[in-house]
């Protein structure tokens, strides 16, 4: 994979939760990322994906294994190269309220990572701020106010222009549109495909919304419990999902069609989801599973191609 | 007032309670060396001599003492009498007393006071033996003390507490027995009943006391308040029913009320002057200091405890042949203005000097001597044009300062150790550690060493004079005001002796009423 | 998408859009410094406080020479008078003026006050702000926190009076003295609150944002962290100045302090201390009330400060 | 059918210094008992304002109620004393708030933070709260609930705080439940067992429910009628029906037009609605949508059209309702998967 | 494993203060035995000096010190000539403790109640009531506070003892003139940072659930906000419980507390380095206790990179 701007080798993150109790968040995975891809990352609530993202750019050290951009160990950077890297690499926040600071105002806010990065000084700088607005769909005036007189959409608005304001190759996108109408959904979406059609910008797009998923990524990996379950190119995954994880949550999308309610079939997932802390062994999904074998408890799942570029840990497809 | 209730006839409690401002360092009589424990010892100890209510020295524990022709051995019967906790008080004692004292090993700083004793200045330097020290317990009754040459005030220092026995099985079984009431055992008018540290300390009267009858008060309540805001409050509110050492801004109030009493005390306050400093290497600057400040002014408005002017160096209160050795002769120079602008000129002239010379006054910090410095330094712009800086230290440092002669002009106190003008005088000799002014001059020093061997009080007297006049017209210092002591006691007691230098003696005290 | 039209009424013709375009911001627009002065002049109290302290500056400056006599002036036949025509503050037990020695004094007192909140601020700043950063960062981090702290614990644990008097001997008595006395701990206090409150903050996630953006450490604690404790900050400033002042009162006993008669607040009230006794209020009232009122002044300001600097204060 | 909350021309402002923010100008919308009402909307205008304003949480300082009426239960509670208030808060209304992380306490364990409510408003002895919260927690789809319980929220995932503030407000059974985009952190796995779980609080306790999302999936999902907001002002109203299939307003047309196809192969670009809304500082006196709107005419500049009665449910203030508007075809009710 | 680390820390902490005190202390000018009454003859000095192996080089008088020290054994006072450092301490502790944790609850309780009732008043009348007291409390020192507490409450009212030591009416006057200042500065600590506090979501969120005011507050407010107060009071306990040089003086208390100026007017080496080294003992371990309680009190806090 010589072309890949984000190889993720055998990622492990654990949260000490007290004593000697680990809660493996992110547990062994590894993935690469391409220049100008879009990967969308899915998944059950609390399987990880945020904290993986997060882990990627940094914000959490790796418990174990490393996480390569660009060709570099990025644990192993030092003085400019580290700076350089967190111009580079940037993160949208899953939660636009907490990651803004009440004392500045959206002008700063936003023009944070220029100033750190000495990119614009004086006129330069606000036009680029205003330009940012306008591009998320927010007024040249929210510039002058503080985040606590915004909406929830409108604040994660400012958190996207924020990490575009440094003009970064790869964007950590943790739940961008989350909060978004859809109109407004629309048009940053479409902003983020231009920036990556013009600027060859590479995201890992972290969302819950499937539709917009399967709208925006290239590949999309699934993960359930710390575990990527499978990952493949997007119409694959939706066309033919494999893993059965894979198919309970497709199955699950609502429809915005109040005729259609009802007639599709959900698959309804039986059981609770196990803790973290002490995952099922084997397959970690197997308690939930509805075609759970005797093997799946015994032999974790091996990570394989069970199709081309479609990748999945299954013992469904073990031939 | 701050005592229990009258007992049940309807009897004044013979109870007071009195300030000691401090926690007493050490009830030891060997290793006390200040005024607050020598307070509460000279109550609860007794040395072969005592002191009456007149203030004269009269026997003690001595029923009878014999002199040597030679005047130098005493040979003195004890009288019956016992230890607080019923032993009897031997011979043996005083000797194991005076012996622990000189023991170098004890570290006691007034072990000088025993030097009159033959060998033991040898032995507490380190350089003769114990079994050479002049004191010996012939028998249980009988010690005998020969001493270095014939001292005629020996009398006199039998009755300081230095000499005062302790009772040799009690401290040699505990070498913690002075700390706390209940291991200390004493053979005074009274005995310690509680001792709560840095809070108070009380003495009821000794039932083994030979004189017991003589005692009038029953229970002394030692408080140690060192504010003195609180302990006149306490005072006031009646917790307290004497204290010494009001606060200065209240005296003006209580002047004249039937409580308060002024005594003098034997010292003086003055401004040493750094002859080897510029600009006073020049006696006519000297003189010019002391002639142009206003003594009278000082106390009357800065001091206001009632403090005598000093125009000369030795206080009031000696007693000589031919009456108080000051009123002899009580200013050796008058304030003139006139005078000292003159002298200060003729001094430039003679030290061609165009400008005085920059002028310091340092003083140790308390806020009597800032005011009083304040004071002197007005006067001197006011009258002289000079103009003196002020710097204030804290007390050791202050101490260590003037000693290595770092000044040009310090503020000092001296009390004498006994009412006498040699303890005074002493102070400028040309080799004591005291005298920080570097002066010297032969003359003095001679005068002073001719008059301790002369046992005529008249000549000696005269000879002090002289050497005072040598002091006076050299001026190395500029006394200011003689000290006294302030004291509030309560009106409801009656018979308390105010002794000179000493803390006011309560065994005689008598509360009349509630 | 076709648009039939039903009636010719003009008022239901496609609007000509070149119309829209005009709708302009009409919201006026402040920069953040002149929204926190507005805010702050709109504060009755706040403007209060500051008139006070220009007052009470004026005053020291000239103060002294609005009466003839000066601070140092003794005349021991008017002494301990009370406040009259003749002398506004009344008179000392020396018989010196005290609306002169107070106004002098003012500018002993105030010198100190500010010079030590400026060291309160910078120094607490600094090692608080450092310290509680790189608390939790790394191993190198804890080692630095850990190391700081450890400089605050022996700077609290030696005895400042031992110090004192050993710069007594280094050094000559007078302000410069006082304030490096003063420097030496003075600020401890604020660098712990300062860490303290650094831990809590740094946890938030708009620091994180902040690091991922790159933001230097030092630009994050000046420009994320101090400002969120900005309350914390002036409050504990406001309480080093009358601190500062009585420090220099016992300064002056050591010996470092100003040298009599130059009169300071603190060493005015340290000496009025027996009026408590005696009745002559006005030797401690007016320095302890200016002292008060002094604090009153930086107080009301400073919570102005606080409210102004505080988005979502809007009162 | 009575009503169980009314709000009516519910108007908003917020002070600021540069004037005021009229962030809800004239809200008008009702929920029946039982009923699940949703407010989709621009982002912005003013949806959690409106939800905020009912629970009586705005900041009081800097917001002022202008005018309107909130009638619950037939009765007003704008301005209702404190104390009565705090007894309908929590037990009668349950208010999902939209910020999770903010929205708990950093420094309590959520199990208590959900134990709180239950302990204000029920006699329960404390064991049985601590029961009832463990299972609440598992009710929403928190795995391992025990160990959970006596966790920190900056110990939880998005997904999971969200859930904890859902707990937080059906742990008294409310009446009326305001959730203000409960979901938009949840995997659609869990959303719809979070939806399951309200249609059976709905079904079972006859609850209402206000819901405000952006995802048109839950709201064709779970809500029988649907209020769509913008720039402070509800536009269009009706059955869920009624606004998938029959939209009468160029917004909703808008945004049902927005939602990605689910087509393979080549992707179509998403369709926004170009522009955006106005600054609610001084907002237009016509219809706020206009400047945005393929169809504006010039009456719309000038004045804002008065809700238009399509049906019995079904209204929209828009010019193009009114007969003198021209006729506007080829709409699609857009965002359906063929 | 870490409190043994933290543990080690505070020795070595210790040991680095005694050993700058031992030489600041050495350094300054001034005798032990240096007084106005009498300069003592130079072989009396050596006999007092060799008493406390003053006569010692310095080197030989710090390891002599340490030796002593790694038994728990402080050693003599060169002013107390009856009683020990040790003792000194043991004797004194109890009243200078008893006081300081008085006042300590008098000012954390007092002043938090302040503190929260100003901030929920903001800018009302008993924001302005609390913050003139506050202003009060903190301007007049304890020297100036003291005397007219006692001028008023026990000369003039006659309601309590002046001062002295015994029972618990003695304890009132000091308690209440030690807890003052810190009661003011704990209450407008406590002032601004709920109104910080107040200003957060999560209390909207405990608005929405329907609890009372004070509730909220108790429940959500005081936690949240005491980290600047906790910062505040965690040195001034050391100081407090210490005992306090200037109350203890005007109030005639037998604590500890004049000891740690009297020593040093006094030089009384023994006791400068006793006290100094109880004093930073306490204080180590109550800044131990601050960094703890911070965890307590805010989990998310992190200390060290331990454990992440
Ligand atoms: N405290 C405030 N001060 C000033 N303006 C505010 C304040 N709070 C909200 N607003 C403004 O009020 C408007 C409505 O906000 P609200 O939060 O209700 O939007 P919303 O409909 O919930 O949007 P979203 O879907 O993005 O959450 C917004 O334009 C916002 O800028
Ligand atoms: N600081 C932390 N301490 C302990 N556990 C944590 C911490 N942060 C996250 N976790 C745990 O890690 C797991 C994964 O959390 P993460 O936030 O990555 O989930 P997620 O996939 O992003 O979920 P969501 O879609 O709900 O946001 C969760 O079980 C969470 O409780
Ligand atoms: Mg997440
Ligand atoms: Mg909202």
């Amino acid at each position: 994979m010589s072309n890949s701007l984000l190889e993720v080798k055998k990622v492990k993150k654990y949260f000490n939760v007290g004593g000697n109790d680990y809660l493996k968040a992110v547990d062994d995975i590894s993935f690469a990322i391409n220049k100008g891809e879009t990967f969308g990352l899915v998944g059950e609530s609390g399987s990880g994906k945020s904290t993986l993202g997060r882990t990627v750019v940094g914000l959490h050290n790796a418990t174990d294994g490393s996480i390569v951009f660009n060709g570099k160990d990025t644990g192993k950077l030092k003085g400019k190269e580290a700076r350089e890297f967190n111009r580079t690499m940037q993160m949208i926040f899953q939660d636009p309220h907490a990651s803004l600071n009440p004392r500045m105002r959206v002008m700063d806010i936003i023009a944070e990572g220029i100033d750190a990065h000495g990119l614009l000084k004086g006129k330069e700088r606000k036009e680029r701020v205003f330009q940012l607005l306008e591009k998320v769909g927010l007024r040249p005036e929210h510039a002058k106010r503080y985040p606590h007189e915004f909406s929830g959409g409108q604040r994660q608005r400012i958190g996207i222009a924020r990490a575009l304001a440094v003009e970064p190759e790869f964007i950590v996108a943790d739940e961008p549109i989350s909060a978004l109408d859809v109109s407004v959904q629309a048009q940053i979406v479409n902003l983020m495909e231009d920036l990556k059609k013009d600027e060859g910008l590479t995201y890992l797009f972290i969302a819950h919304d499937l539709g917009m998923v399967k709208h925006i990524s290239d590949r999309i990996g699934v993960m359930y419990l710390g575990n990527m379950m499978e990952m493949a190119e997007s119409d694959a995954l939706f066309d033919e999902p494999l893993h059965p994880y894979t198919q309970a949550l497709l199955s699950a999308i609502p429809v915005p069609n109040p005729k259609e309610i009802g007639k599709r079939e959900r698959i309804v997932l039986q059981g609770d989801p196990p803790s973290p802390i002490t995952p099922p062994s084997g397959c970690r999904f197997r308690t939930r599973c509805p075609h759970a074998m005797e093997i799946c408890a015994e032999v974790t799942p091996e990570w394989r191609e069970a199709r081309d570029n479609h990748w999945v840990a299954c013992h469904l497809y073990n031939s | 007032s701050g005592d229990e209730d009258a007992s049940g006839d309807g009897e004044v409690a013979q109870e007071i309670t009195v300030n000691a401002s401090s926690e007493p360092p050490s009830l030891d009589p060997a290793l006390a060396t200040d005024t607050t424990s020598g307070w509460v010892i000279e109550h609860v100890f007794e040395g072969l001599y005592t002191k009456n209510k007149d203030g004269e020295v009269v026997p003690g524990l001595a029923e009878k003492m014999e002199l040597s022709d030679d005047k130098k051995v005493y040979t003195i019967t004890l009288r019956d009498a016992k230890w607080s906790n019923g032993d009897p008080v031997t011979a043996e004692d005083f000797e194991y007393s005076w012996k622990r004292i000189l023991n170098p090993e004890t570290g006691s700083s007034f072990a000088f006071y025993l030097y009159y004793l033959k060998g033991a200045e040898e032995y507490n330097k380190g350089k003769g033996s114990v079994d050479d020290v002049g004191v010996t317990a012939v028998d249980d009754k009988t010690l005998k003390v020969e001493l270095n040459s014939p001292t005629g005030f020996f009398e006199k220092l039998l009755a300081f507490w230095s000499y005062y026995p302790v009772n040799k099985s009690v401290v040699e079984g505990n070498k913690n027995w002075v700390a706390e009431a209940d291991t200390l055992v004493s053979n005074g008018a009274y005995k310690l009943s509680s001792w709560e540290h840095d809070n108070q300390l009380v003495a009821e009267k000794n039932d083994n006391y030979w004189d017991k009858e003589n005692i009038s008060m029953e229970k002394i309540t030692w408080k140690m308040v060192n504010d003195a805001t609180t302990y006149y409050q306490m005072y006031k509110s009646g917790e307290l029913d004497l204290i010494t050492s009001l606060p200065v801004d209240v005296i003006p109030q209580e002047e004249g009320n039937e409580d308060f009493k002024i005594t003098p005390y034997f010292g003086t306050y003055m401004y040493m002057f750094n002859v080897d400093k510029e600009p006073f290497t020049n006696p006519k600057v000297r003189r010019a200091f002391n002639l142009a400040i206003d003594r009278a002014s000082i106390t009357e408005n800065i001091s206001q405890s009632g403090e005598k002017p000093a125009k000369a160096f030795v206080p009031y209160g000696v007693e000589t042949p031919e009456g108080d050795f000051r009123e002899q002769k009580e200013a050796y120079f008058e304030e003139n203005v006139e005078e000292a602008k003159k002298l200060l000129e003729e001094a430039k002239q003679e030290e061609g000097w165009d400008e005085l010379p920059a002028v310091e006054l340092i003083y140790n910090t308390s806020e009597n001597h800032k005011k009083i410095a304040e004071g002197v330094q007005e006067m001197l712009k006011q009258n002289l044009g000079v103009e003196v800086t002020l710097n204030n230290q804290e007390w050791k440092t202050y101490l260590d300062t003037t000693d290595q002669g770092n000044f040009q002009m310090a503020r000092m106190g001296w009390i004498g150790i006994y009412v006498d003008p040699t303890p005074i005088l002493d102070y400028y000799l040309g080799d004591s550690p005291n005298n920080r002014t570097n002066w010297v001059n032969e003359k003095y020093d001679s005068l002073m060493a001719k008059s301790k061997g002369i046992q005529d009080e008249a000549e000696r007297m005269k000879v002090l004079h002289e050497a005072e006049d040598v002091l006076m017209e050299d001026l190395p210092f500029m006394p200011v005001y003689y000290y006294t002591n302030n004291y509030l006691t309560s009106t409801d007691y009656e018979g308390v002796v105010y002794p000179v230098n000493r803390y006011p003696n309560l065994r005689w005290a008598k509360k009349v009423s509630n | 998408m076709i648009e039939q039209p039903r009636s010719d009424d003009v008022l239901f013709r496609p609007v000509d859009r070149s119309r829209f375009n005009q709708e302009e911001i009409v919201r006026p627009s402040l920069s953040q410094w002149k929204e926190t002065v507005i805010k702050i002049l709109k504060n009755k109290l706040a403007i209060l406080g500051l008139i006070l302290l220009v007052v009470i500056t004026l005053l020291a400056i000239i103060g002294p020479h609005m009466v003839p006599y000066s601070y140092s002036d003794q005349s021991l036949s008017s002494k301990n008078l009370a406040p009259s025509s003749e002398h506004w503050f009344g008179t000392d037990s020396l018989g010196r003026d005290m609306w002169a020695r107070t106004w002098y004094g003012a500018r002993i007192s105030l010198t100190i006050g500010i010079a030590a909140a400026l060291i309160d601020l910078i120094m607490g700043l600094l090692v608080g702000g450092v310290s509680g950063y790189m608390a939790g960062r790394g191993k190198l981090g804890d080692r630095v926190d850990s190391i700081l702290m450890r400089i605050v614990e022996i700077l609290y644990g030696i005895p400042y009076l031992l110090v004192v008097i050993l710069l007594l001997v280094v050094m000559k008595p007078g302000l410069w003295t006082i304030i490096l006395a003063l420097s030496i701990t003075g600020w401890v206090g604020m660098a712990r609150i300062v860490r303290g409150q650094i831990l809590q903050l740094k946890e938030q996630e708009y620091v994180a944002a902040a690091q991922k953006l790159g933001t230097p450490h030092r630009k994050i604690i000046w420009r994320h962290l101090f400002p969120n404790m900005i309350g914390i900050i002036i409050v504990n400033l406001t309480f080093t100045i009358p601190q500062a002042i009585f420090a220099e009162s016992f300064l002056s006993f050591i010996g470092l302090g100003v040298q009599a008669p130059i009169a300071s607040w603190g060493t005015m009230a340290n000496d009025a201390l027996g009026v408590i006794l005696t009745g002559q209020w006005w030797r401690l009232f007016f320095p302890g009330f200016l002292i008060s009122l002094t604090m009153f002044a930086f107080n009301v300001f400073g919570d102005g400060l606080q409210d102004a600097l505080d988005p979502q204060s809007r009162d | 059918m009575t009503s169980l909350l009314d709000v009516k021309d519910l108007e908003v402002s917020f002070k600021t210094y540069g004037g005021e923010v009229k962030a809800v100008r004239g809200v008008d919308f009702h929920i029946n008992q039982g009923e699940v009402l949703a407010i989709v909307g621009e982002s912005g205008c003013g949806k959690s304002v409106t939800a905020q304003t009912i629970m009586g949480l705005l900041p009081k300082k800097v917001s002022m109620i202008k005018g309107g009426n909130v009638t619950f239960q037939g009765e007003e509670i704008l301005g209702l004393p404190k104390k009565k208030m705090q007894k309908i808060k929590g037990s009668k209304i349950g208010l999902i708030s939209q910020d999770p992380m903010t929205s708990l306490n950093p420094t309590m364990k959520i199990g208590s933070q959900i134990a709180e409510t239950i302990k204000k408003h029920t006699d329960l002895p404390k064991y049985q709260i601590k029961n009832r919260t463990i299972e609440l927690l598992g009710l929403v789809g928190i795995p391992n609930p025990e160990k959970r319980y006596s966790q920190y929220p900056h110990e939880l995932s998005g997904g999971m705080r969200q859930r904890v503030l859902i707990a937080m407000a059906l742990s008294c059974e409310p009446q009326l439940i305001i959730a203000d985009e409960p979901t938009t952190a949840l995997d659609v796995t869990i959303q719809a067992q979070i939806l399951d779980l309200l249609k059976d609080l709905q079904q079972r306790l006859n609850t209402s429910i206000l819901i405000i999302t952006h995802d048109l999936g839950v709201v064709a999902e779970i809500a029988q009628r649907v209020s769509v907001m913008y720039a402070g002002k509800v536009i269009e109203s009706g059955t869920v029906e009624e606004i998938f299939d029959n939209p009468k307003h160029p917004y909703t047309w808008g945004l049902l037009n927005s939602i990605p196809k689910y087509t393979n192969g080549e992707k179509e670009r998403l369709v926004p609605i170009e522009g955006s809304p106005p600054d609610l500082f001084a907002p237009p006196a016509g219809c706020p949508f206009a400047p945005r709107c393929e169809y504006a005419m010039e009456i719309c500049i000038g004045e804002m059209p008065d809700a238009k009665q399509i049906s019995e449910s079904h209204h929209a203030k828009c010019w193009l309702n009114d007969p003198r508007a021209p006729i506007v075809e080829g709409l699609v009710a857009a965002g359906r998967n063929e | 494993m870490y409190i043994i680390k933290r543990l080690f820390t505070m020795l070595v902490t210790i040991w680095v203060i005694t050993t700058l005190t031992f030489i600041i202390m050495h350094s300054i000018p001034g005798d032990p035995f240096a007084s106005d009454a009498d300069v003592l003859p130079e072989e009396v000095l050596e006999n007092m000096r060799a008493k406390f192996n003053l006569d010692e080089p310095m080197p030989v008088q710090y390891a002599l010190y340490l030796k002593n020290l790694a038994t728990l054994d402080l050693g003599p006072s060169i002013q107390s000539k009856t009683r020990d450092v040790n003792t000194l301490i043991a004797d004194g502790f109890p009243a200078s403790a008893l006081l300081g944790i008085q006042s300590l609850v008098i000012a954390l309780v007092f002043g938090l109640i302040l503190g929260i009732i100003a901030a929920l008043n903001r800018n009302g009348i008993i924001d302005y009531a609390a913050m003139a007291f506050a202003i009060i409390g903190i301007s007049i020192p304890s020297f100036i506070l003291a005397p007219l507490l006692i001028k008023y409450f026990a000369v003039d009212w006659g309601l309590l003892p002046v001062a002295s030591w015994g029972t618990w009416l003695h304890t009132v006057l000091p308690s209440v003139a030690l807890a003052t200042a810190p009661l003011a500065i704990v209450a407008r600590f406590m002032r601004s940072s709920m109104l910080e506090v107040m200003n957060q979501n999560y209390i909207k969120t405990a608005d929405a659930k329907g609890l009372s005011t004070t509730g909220i507050v108790i429940k959500h407010g005081i936690r949240n906000a005491l980290i600047p107060v906790i910062s505040f009071i965690g040195p001034l306990a050391a100081f407090l419980l210490t005992g306090t040089f200037v109350i203890e003086k005007i109030f005639a208390i037998p604590g500890i507390g004049k000891y740690f100026v009297d020593s040093i007017f006094n030089r009384d080496y023994p006791v400068i380095l006793g006290t100094t080294i109880f004093f930073s003992a306490i204080l180590i371990i109550t800044l131990f206790l601050v960094d703890i309680s911070y965890r307590i009190v805010d989990p998310r806090i992190k200390l060290s990179s331990k454990g992440d």
